[in-house]
């Protein structure tokens, strides 16, 4: 099985309308960044996003808020850290343009593991007694209440990796791995932008983050110059 | 509105929540003053975690240090210690929520006399009732000790240790133990217990910028470094 | 009870099996007959996965290759392919559990019309209604296709292949295929389709030893290897 | 923190009556012989014993039985596979002198997932329909059935790995990984039966299997020699 595919367009191409597509990074780190770019230039709206912010180190998320192609977020960290500043995701959903679902972290990351791993929900004790409770079953087990949660299971994720051998084992770096394993498992078709990819049998079998039975697509690229903030976008 | 204090600097806040955490333990440190908390623990036998998925985080990274691939939970390019290992973000907070963070340090917009504390949203400030949240509620239900760190007031004066928070909750009956500026308040079953005093100031000082009835430990002493 | 039938031997229904199974794809193949289809799968494109925790397995280790700490889920020794990766028990069976095995080969005691199976508990057999199902109960509902290989009847001539099981059940309505020595049935929507008999068998043949009315497959023909 | 125990008997001493306690190990694989063998030595009855299987390649297992320390077992693989022969467990289990919960393997080790991460209970397909589905809530997510299953937390946890670092983070080797990571986590205390110890910094920070958060006490055991089987307990 070797999963390279020479173009990334060719990658992303069958990504549809309406479609819910997983991006993985933790503000800065570890952002598909290529396919975001590419993913703006496709003509594809109504999109639903899962990504941990919208447009806060991820910024070439921002394109595609400003082409108007997403219709909803899933996200846990949606807002500039400052109220003073206001992000394009902010103004969209100030004037009602956009919707957003919002998730704790932990909350978020459990969903999206338990779409990958056949578990349509589950019980937690995160958001108990706050407006995150609102419409949600709560139960309690030994005396203590827990809302039901509900899996995400996307229809795509994007994920960026540091090494990969052509089917699909993959090998993150540092604190770049975060979201992107279990978006991953949880989608039906993950595509990986890879920064290098080698033979089956040259990683370390006992080090794969992420099985390649969880990535169909792979997609070559160069390491990414990226600055760790969550203050200002990159300068074009 | 409560009157005006000085009290303790953030850093001396930081150096009484470090004497707070035993060795031994695991922690978490959230934005703001929690950050501050690590620059006290040099030599301690203490491990820092961080939400996005590492173990044993060391200091933040300087000039040639920094990697964009090594960030802590506030995006801060950070370094690693001996003993660090990485893992991804379902792996820390099923051990943030699976009870294995002895200690977990947060900020606050408000706390309540039964625990209770708000930190993500201000109605009114984001659309909608939005805002933040992070990992600050898995943080928050899932530490077996939460400490919050604030300052007493808000710098317009209003009082943030309150009877009922009146914003939207992170969680309730979460905190253990508040830090501010001016004290450091048990929350007790009774409760909250005041059991240090900043510099200079009585226990009717704490209680005039505190909404809930504040017990005064039989023991109340000034805070200590 | 039924005739006797010989029909095609297990290596041969192996190689039917492993026919069945498309290049790209990801199989688990359970204890028994199934475990002979990997001896006919060499040059193909399929990966093995095994509930132990690895995927990419290679053929049961021979001599000096056999490593303590590397078994297959029947604890047999085994080697490792280019490719192959380790991963826990909570891995493993989240992957098979979120449909992520693209053919699981089974064994049986019995198969109903509607896709029912049981293969792990004979009532009598062990104390209560206890037995070792071990993760025949998740592949069979995680599996995108499940085959069931078996030998069409018992070797008392009791039939297998039954309107509705007798024994606990390994799941309801999870199998695709039945590959047997003497056939190939479709577990169709409308009830079994014969599409393949042994050699010097007739539909007639395989429904005097089969309980559910087969619907016979117009294109019913010779099973092919 | 140094985790190290220098005595395998002073690292349970703490075990007691009515314990739950995870066996980590498949078949003959990553078992922890030394703590288990430790184990049947102590005078401590009433035990739950949860792991695959019930002296079936774990053959250290049989002493505690032996012994009659055992009250209840957890598993999921509990004889032998031919009935024809019979283990100790079958026969007390015969002689309702032990109680079974009998789980599906899937089942299982998810139970012990949730339980280390602080899910008190989640929705499986697994066992929907069959005897395992007997006194569980059923309940329809998306128009299918699932069963609801509760978390699993022992009160200690034995495993056996291939190297840690003295702080407790832990590697494993090949398949001997299996149960033994989530048991880990689960459970209230772990002690790790371990061939190598090493300092902090000379594990691979990128390719540990266990964070030493999960891991209490370390013992430094030789390797054992495993003969791969369930067909004979070793000759003594």
């Amino acid at each position: 099985m070797d999963k390279e595919y020479p173009d990334i367009n060719k990658a992303i191409e069958d990504v549809f309308d309406g479609a819910s597509i997983a991006l993985g990074g933790f503000f800065s780190c570890g952002n598909p960044v290529y396919l975001t770019t590419a993913l703006s230039k496709l003509d594809v709206k109504n999109l639903i996003i899962i990504a941990m912010t919208m447009g806060i180190g991820n910024w070439e998320l921002n394109e595609l808020l400003r082409n108007r192609q997403i219709k909803k977020a899933i996200c846990n960290y949606p807002f500039f850290r400052s109220v003073s500043r206001r992000s394009i995701f902010e103004e969209q959903l100030r004037a009602g343009e956009i919707e957003c679902e919002l998730t704790p972290m932990g909350t978020f990351i459990e969903r999206l593991r338990a779409g990958g791993a056949g578990i349509p929900a589950f019980y937690t004790p995160t958001g108990v007694g706050t407006l995150i409770a609102q419409n949600k079953e709560v139960r309690l087990c030994d005396g203590k209440e827990y809302l039901l949660e509900k899996a995400i299971k996307p229809d795509f994720a994007f994920i960026h990796a540091y090494k990969a051998d052509r089917t699909g084992n993959i090998v993150f770096r540092k604190t770049a791995r975060n979201y992107n394993p279990e978006m991953a498992k949880a989608a039906k078709v993950t595509i990986a932008e890879v920064e290098n990819i080698v033979e089956p049998g040259e990683l370390n079998q006992e080090m794969i983050h992420l099985p390649g039975i969880y990535v169909q697509r792979l997609v070559k690229v160069d390491r990414p110059q990226i600055e760790a903030t969550i203050e200002k976008p990159p300068e074009k | 509105m409560g009157k005006k204090f000085e009290g303790i600097s953030r850093e001396l806040m930081a150096l009484r929540i470090a004497n707070e955490i035993p060795d031994g333990s695991y922690a978490n440190l959230g934005i703001g003053i929690p950050t501050l908390v690590s620059n006290w623990t040099e030599g301690r036998d203490i491990v820092f975690e961080t939400e996005i998925g590492m173990l044993n985080t060391g200091p933040l990274a300087m000039g040639g240090e920094v990697d964009q691939d090594l960030i802590n939970a506030s995006c801060q390019p950070i370094t690693e210690l001996p003993g660090a290992c990485y893992f991804s973000e379902a792996e820390s907070f099923a051990m943030i929520r699976g009870g294995y963070m002895d200690v977990a340090v947060l900020g606050a917009f408000q706390v309540s006399a039964k625990g209770d504390f708000c930190g993500w949203n201000i109605p009114g400030q984001r659309p909608g009732h939005t805002g933040n949240i992070g990992g600050s509620m898995d943080l928050a239900v899932g530490a077996k000790k939460l400490i919050i760190a604030i300052e007493h007031t808000m710098k317009t004066g209003e009082l943030k240790i309150l009877d009922e928070c009146t914003y939207p909750l992170t969680a309730k009956g979460a905190v253990d133990l508040i830090v501010t500026n001016l004290a450091v308040i048990e929350v007790a079953k009774e409760g909250l217990l005041l059991k240090e005093v900043a510099s200079g100031l009585t226990p009717e000082d704490i209680q005039s910028v505190t909404e809930p009835k504040l017990i005064i430990s039989p023991d109340v002493k000034e805070i200590e470094f």
